[in-house]
């Protein structure tokens, strides 16, 4: 065990990028949590795998105590688990979950996140309450909800998650669908607000809920939909997207949005560092020691939390 | 003050080469300077030491009574020196009278307006061309204009900048002799309000015929300054390379045989082109081809080469057809082109002499697939030796080359071919005289082994000199053929006015 | 090559070579009418107002860098300068009760100064990068990858500092985002601006003193050089009116979106290049119109529109994209190498 | 001749020539230096041995797009190549007992079969890349754009196939990721490849008619075609060796990191070209050496390395790695800026 010259332990953390708020507000959790007990050095994968198996194998090299990892390709997390166990550094990967076979390699290997599924249900669940409860939105009186579905970049999983849990928590509310369009934002605001500005031309007043795989894309969304009148008089739109940022709750509060769920940035990074430094220390963690429930064993499940417009002012 | 301009002491020194070892230049006002030199001699670098462009390691410059430095074109420019660079400076997207103004054009209100005033400029320009007798428009753009009416706008431009000196670095290497005429009238008419004029130019005719006075440099140092009426061409080449040339061209002996290349009604696409060309080279001939600028020499030799396209018309290889589609087919039958304009289907600037030598060729150094450095290093030594190339190493950037070296290697590379047909675009452009008779003697050659060559040129002695026949062109079309013992220049001229107007 | 063939065609005009000359306009032509038969509803006032305003910060951005084309390099650095310019404004131009503002503390600035404050920013790094592309030779691709990791950390900085700590920039006021979203008649703000930087781009280039010489470097920069033209001064000055004109770009993408983040930008100069590119700026340099560039955004915008409108896959939409771009150029360049 | 020998050696011998010849290799020595200074820990075997691994793939995909830039252009589409190469090398090399396998029914095929395959279309894209280039003449940075956005569309279609789903592939067995962290002996075998590709493209640029042909074409292609070399051939050959470089760079970057995703690649191309460019390849073409190459991939990776190494924060990392970029290139270009 090498340790830094205060005597604290060396704990390596690669996040998959750090141009992501809610991976940003994560890491701080995490660097928060480690002031004055660890020594952390956060990087940056700049959302390329081998770049952090590079930063991994630095880690490595630096005789570091514990591993924090974020994965950029969670197919990959098995062979950065190799690397670890070869040089005896335990690891906890956080917010992307890797394969249960590869989580089995080794038992000093532990997983800190959310279960992406439900931030698709959770989104499903706000415009099934507002799909039930406000029957003027089914705008054509077909007993069909009319949907847009603006997708993060393609492959990615929490887009592919979110895109299929948030349809299936409709269905499962026993609410008809139907995809009047779907189409990439690519997380992006701007293109999520281009593509919603197609949509509403080419489909217009089809349309009756816009699900957006982030807050971003789903504020991109909200602005083409003010230039095409929407949220004036009694004309609106539900809009729902993922990650209750600051601009997301301002949009709440506005009225313009109708829901977000909020990844719980705060709790994940505490739990990884937690976890993380009890490793680093040599201990094995356990739920008291790190305060969070471990289950089976080696995961630490934080859940998603839905924000609408009753519960938004916790949030701000 | 007597002189204008003095140039004391100046030294250069590039790595590997001293070009300039304490040389003086002095020129009077109001005459026409001629600077002579072997190619390599440090011409064009002494005026580039002049002209701001490079720095003198040591020496003076002494213009107007009055010492100054020269740190960029611009100051020169600003002192009342312009120059025609050896070669060209346009920009070919550009128009012409944006290339002709380029860096002062005419502004809107003013010195300081930020606008440029098109109308005047227009007008300035039509002016401009219409006093030298240029027939090109203002708007045409520099790309659709051939190298001759390049270097006329080039020459237009040195003279609208009403500058004390011009320099001019072989001006008439890419012009006719028409066109050179016209520039010596460009020129006496500037002697006449004044202006200094240093000229350097390889052709001896014109040094006689245009100068006041000659310098001379050989290898980087000077030689000696003359009155023109002293000199005689004989005394110059003495002087320039240090040893007499008792013959300009040499001797042959032609044995003329069998029919070795036919172009049959060779039609340009584009109808102000080449039309129902046709002519024939026999083993053991040099054939030569002449014509006022603009006659599409260089079109017709260019498509038989299969760099250009034709719509119609045949060649025959010995008497059967071939058909040729791009260079590459030309040269599996056995041609070769040393195309007309070095900079841009010539050199490779920024491969080494070596490399420029042997592309062409590289195929015959490959042993197993894997290029053979000995072979390569030896046969370009020979080749440096025997044009007598003026360069530090094989390894030396062609580039860093003077401009008539580079032409050599050009000549070596289609040398190393061994090419059976042998066409030859203005092949001694900017090749100083000693260094023609050679390539002269290397033309014979290639004759006496049964080959043909084709020679394009429009410098009349030569033509006449060296070739066994001339195929005269005018406006894309052959006027006439020649027998080269018996023409005159006369007779060539009219033949290629045939159809012009 | 190019050059020895395209002496090789007739200088005479003929409606061929007309034809030949609009090319990249005629696969425009061609592409709104195969879209407008799968959806006739692309023909419509709405649509052309969507696509006029969703070119108009491309156009604006991409007229910045065809200065920097014009001289045979590019602005890799235009991306993160749009999302400095972004976050820059942004920062600055929060409604007074947002929560999270970036200046808790700050008054209600005039709405010119964060813009200015922006366009300047944008000005400095052109000078910057002027300098280190005509004093010390770098060439620009390196130079601008330089400013553009330098940009990014500089803005990240800014961005991440307290009481942002990195997180989105939002509550805009209502006269900024209007910059974005309103009309003058039936002329959206933003149009407008992109209409002015077209037109101070045109008579710069076609009209100027600087214009032309920016031409002559481009096309021939020892010709420029041994005619007298001050090249320094003429890299630096383009740079700078391209880097200012990218931090329009970037106050107008915060203005259009409302938000910003340091993330904003991000493959905005690989977009533009192209669109330069696929209007027949030359990437070798000296070649370029104005026009040209305004096609090749409209290109890209309307393919981006136009598959998303009709409802074409996301894979499929890279697939027909690429496709439609190399065709497009390949049948454009077909006017150089006629008869070959 | 005696003479010209000797003043071929003589050319040579000059100090201040040679130091601002290696200046790039100097700079990299003043980091190592610096950074050595900061924390001595990194002048270790362990930390050679990670940054010559980190290289192996940058510089294979590196010298593939050296070539490229050769002949005056770049090759976008290696990204997304990169992508490709490791996305259809991975799904035919998981394990059998592996749950979400791409191919659920497929046997053990031999570990060449897949590699051979992800080459082959490289080169296959490498032909089309050419093609477009050479005979439509298109530009190649508009051909590979367009081969990019098409590539990365047919990949995320391949990877959205059924059972697969867009999900990434995991589960590779370990013969195939043993090319990425396997040693034979003290070198590590993705290394090896590294050096073997080095080897390659040395012979191919120095000692062989198509090398030397490259540089001619890159010179000036209009004297090339006068030559009698055959333009289209050399540009498709250049395109089907560079892209099946690149695919091999894909097919290790599966086999390093155990895994594939459509994504893979991303950003590769910038790096590659900054490698290439900082390494003194123009990128007006003509000019450029593998030894260069070498250089300029090293000195990337060693920045990352040792900035991360000493604990330099992510955004500081970005302004020190454009400062010291652009330092170096503009110390290297002085060798050429000599006055006059
Ligand atoms: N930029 C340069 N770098 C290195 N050497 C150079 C450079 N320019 C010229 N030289 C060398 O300087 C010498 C003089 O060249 P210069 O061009 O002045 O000759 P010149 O008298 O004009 O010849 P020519 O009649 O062939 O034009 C030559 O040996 C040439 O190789
Ligand atoms: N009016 C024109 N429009 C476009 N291109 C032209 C025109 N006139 C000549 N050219 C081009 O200029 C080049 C040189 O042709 P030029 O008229 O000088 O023929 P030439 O008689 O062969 O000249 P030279 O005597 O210099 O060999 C040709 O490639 C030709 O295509
Ligand atoms: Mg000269
Ligand atoms: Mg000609």
């Amino acid at each position: 065990q090498s340790e830094s010259s205060s005597g604290e332990p060396e704990i390596g953390c690669a996040i998959y990028k750090f141009d992501d708020t809610f991976m940003t507000n994560t890491r701080n959790a995490f660097a928060d949590a480690a002031e004055g007990k660890a020594k952390v050095n956060i990087v940056d994968s700049m959302n390329v795998q081998a770049t952090q198996n590079e930063k991994v194998d630095l880690f490595i090299t630096q005789g570091v105590d514990a591993l924090a990892l974020n994965p950029v390709d969670r197919a990959a997390a098995g062979v950065e688990i190799e690397k670890a166990m070869k040089a005896d550094i335990p690891v906890v990967f956080f917010n992307r979950q890797p394969f249960d076979e590869d989580m089995a390699k080794w038992d000093k290997v532990y997983y800190v996140g959310a279960k992406a599924e439900e931030s698709g249900t959770m989104s499903g669940q706000i415009v099934a309450d507002y799909w039930k409860s406000h029957p003027e939105a089914d705008k054509n009186g077909d007993g069909v909800l009319q949907y847009v579905m603006i997708k993060g970049e393609p492959g990615h999983q929490d887009a592919e998650l979110r895109t299929e849990y948030s349809i299936k928590a409709l269905q499962d509310n026993g609410i008809k669908v139907e995809k009047v369009a779907e189409d990439t934002g690519m997380w992006d605001r701007v293109k999520g607000q281009e593509k919603m500005a197609a949509f509403l031309t080419s489909k217009g007043d089809v349309i009756e809920a816009v699900f957006a795989n982030n807050d971003d894309m789903a504020l991109g969304a909200i602005e083409a939909l003010k230039a095409a009148g929407y949220f004036t008089g009694d004309k609106f739109m539900p809009v729902v997207g993922v990650d209750a940022t600051a601009p997301a709750l301002q949009a709440l509060k506005e009225g313009t949005l109708l829901g977000t769920v909020l990844n719980d940035a705060v709790n994940q990074g505490t739990a990884t560092f937690n976890i993380a430094y009890d490793l680093a220390m040599g201990k094995t963690p356990t739920s008291e020691s790190i305060g969070y429930e471990i289950t089976d064993g080696q995961y630490v499940w934080v859940p998603y939390q839905m924000v609408t417009k009753e519960n938004y002012q916790d949030f701000m | 003050m007597d002189y204008i301009l003095e140039m004391n002491n100046v030294t250069k020194t590039f790595p590997g080469v001293k070009a300039l070892d304490d040389v003086t230049l002095k020129v009077r006002p109001g005459t026409v300077h001629a600077l002579m030199g072997e190619n390599g001699a440090g011409k064009s670098t002494l005026m580039k030491c002049l002209f701001g462009l490079y720095k003198m390691d040591a020496g003076q410059i002494i213009y107007n009574g009055q010492e100054v430095t020269i740190n960029d074109a611009k100051e020169a420019l600003g002192l009342g020196i312009s120059m025609i660079h050896q070669e060209l400076h346009t920009n070919p997207h550009r128009n012409v009278m944006e290339n002709v103004w380029l860096g002062r054009y005419p502004r809107v209100g003013g010195k300081k307006s930020p606008f440029v005033d098109h109308k005047t400029m227009y007008k300035k320009t039509k002016d401009l061309l219409e006093s030298l007798n240029l027939s090109m428009s203002p708007n045409d753009l520099l790309r659709n204009l051939s190298v001759s009416h390049a270097q006329s706008v080039e020459i237009a431009k040195a003279v609208s900048y009403d500058s004390k000196i011009i320099i001019m670095d072989e001006p008439s290497s890419s012009l006719t002799e028409s066109e050179v005429a016209h520039l010596f009238g460009i020129i006496n008419g500037l002697r006449d309000r004044g202006v200094s004029i240093i000229y350097i130019s390889h052709k001896m005719e014109e040094i006689l015929q245009i100068s006041d006075d000659v310098t001379i440099m050989r290898d980087g140092q000077y030689v000696g300054t003359w009155e023109a009426k002293e000199l005689t061409t004989d005394l110059i080449i003495k002087k320039m390379v240090g040893r007499d040339l008792t013959n300009r061209f040499p001797e042959r002996n032609p044995k003329i045989g069998d029919e070795l290349l036919r172009v049959e009604d060779y039609t340009s696409p584009n109808p102000l082109s080449f039309k129902n060309v046709s002519l024939t080279l026999r083993q053991g001939e040099i054939l030569g081809i002449g014509g006022l600028v603009g006659a599409q020499r260089t079109e017709v030799m260019e498509s038989v080469y299969g760099l250009r396209v034709h719509t119609s018309g045949k060649l025959y290889l010995r008497g059967e057809e071939i058909k040729v589609k791009k260079p590459i087919d030309a040269m599996n039958k056995g041609m070769a082109l040393l195309t007309e304009e070095r900079r841009r289907t010539g050199i490779f600037p920024l491969l080494s002499v070596k490399e420029n030598l042997l592309i062409a060729n590289l195929k015959d150094y490959s042993k197993n697939g894997l290029l053979s450095n000995d072979g390569m290093e030896k046969d370009s030594i020979e080749q440096i030796d025997t044009l007598r190339i003026k360069t530090p190493s094989t390894k030396t950037l062609i580039r860093s080359l003077s401009g008539g070296n580079q032409q050599k290697v050009l000549f070596a590379r289609w040398l190393l071919t061994q090419p059976d047909i042998l066409i030859l675009d203005e092949p001694t452009r900017g090749i100083d005289v000693g260094a023609k008779y050679e390539i002269y003697v290397l033309m014979k050659e290639i004759a006496e082994q049964g080959k043909g060559v084709i020679m394009i040129s429009s410098e009349m002695p030569e033509l006449i000199g060296m070739t066994d026949r001339i195929v005269v062109m005018s406006e894309g079309r052959v006027a006439g053929v020649v027998d080269s013992k018996k023409t005159t220049q006369e007779e060539i001229m009219t033949l290629a006015t045939k159809y012009v107007g | 090559m190019e050059d020895l063939i395209k002496r090789n065609r007739f200088s005479k005009d003929n409606v061929k070579t007309v034809l030949m000359d609009k090319a990249i306009s005629i696969v425009l032509l061609v592409l709104i009418i195969v879209i407008a038969i799968i959806n006739p509803k692309i023909l419509s006032f709405r649509v052309l107002r969507d696509i006029l305003m969703q070119s108009s910060t491309k156009i604006i951005i991409a007229l910045g860098m065809m200065l920097v084309i014009l001289i045979g390099g590019v602005d890799l650095g235009a991306s993160r300068l749009v999302g400095m310019a972004a976050v820059v404004s942004a920062s600055m131009l929060q409604t007074p009760d947002y929560v999270r503002r970036f200046y808790p503390e700050m008054g209600q600035l005039p709405i010119i100064v964060p813009i200015l404050i922006a366009v300047l920013i944008g000005a400095f790094w052109g000078v910057l990068n002027g300098v280190v592309v005509a004093k010390f030779q770098v060439p620009a691709f390196i130079a601008t990858l330089g400013s553009m990791l330098i940009i990014y950390g500089v803005n990240s900085i800014y961005f991440n500092m307290p009481p942002n700590n990195s997180q989105p920039i939002g509550g805009l006021r209502s006269d900024f985002t209007a910059l974005g979203s309103s009309s003058i008649g039936p002329i959206p703000v933003i149009v407008i601006f992109a209409i002015v930087a077209i037109i101070i781009m045109w008579v710069l280039l076609n009209k100027t003193v600087f214009g032309k010489n920016i031409y002559a470097v481009g096309g021939n920069k020892e010709a420029a050089m041994v005619s007298g033209i001050n090249i320094t001064a003429i890299i630096i000055g383009l740079f700078v009116v391209c880097d200012s004109l990218i931090a329009v770009g970037g106050v107008l993408e915060a203005a259009r979106t409302g938000g910003a983040t340091n993330n904003y930008g991000v493959g905005y100069e690989l977009d533009a290049i192209a669109s330069c590119v696929v209007g027949g700026v030359s990437v070798t340099g000296g070649v370029g119109k104005v026009s040209g560039v305004i096609t090749g955004v409209l290109i890209f915008t309307f393919i981006n529109y136009g598959l998303t409108f009709i409802g074409v896959n996301p894979y499929w939409q890279n697939i027909i994209k690429g496709l439609i771009i190399v065709s497009a150029v390949a049948f454009d360049i077909q006017k150089y190498v006629q008869k070959k």
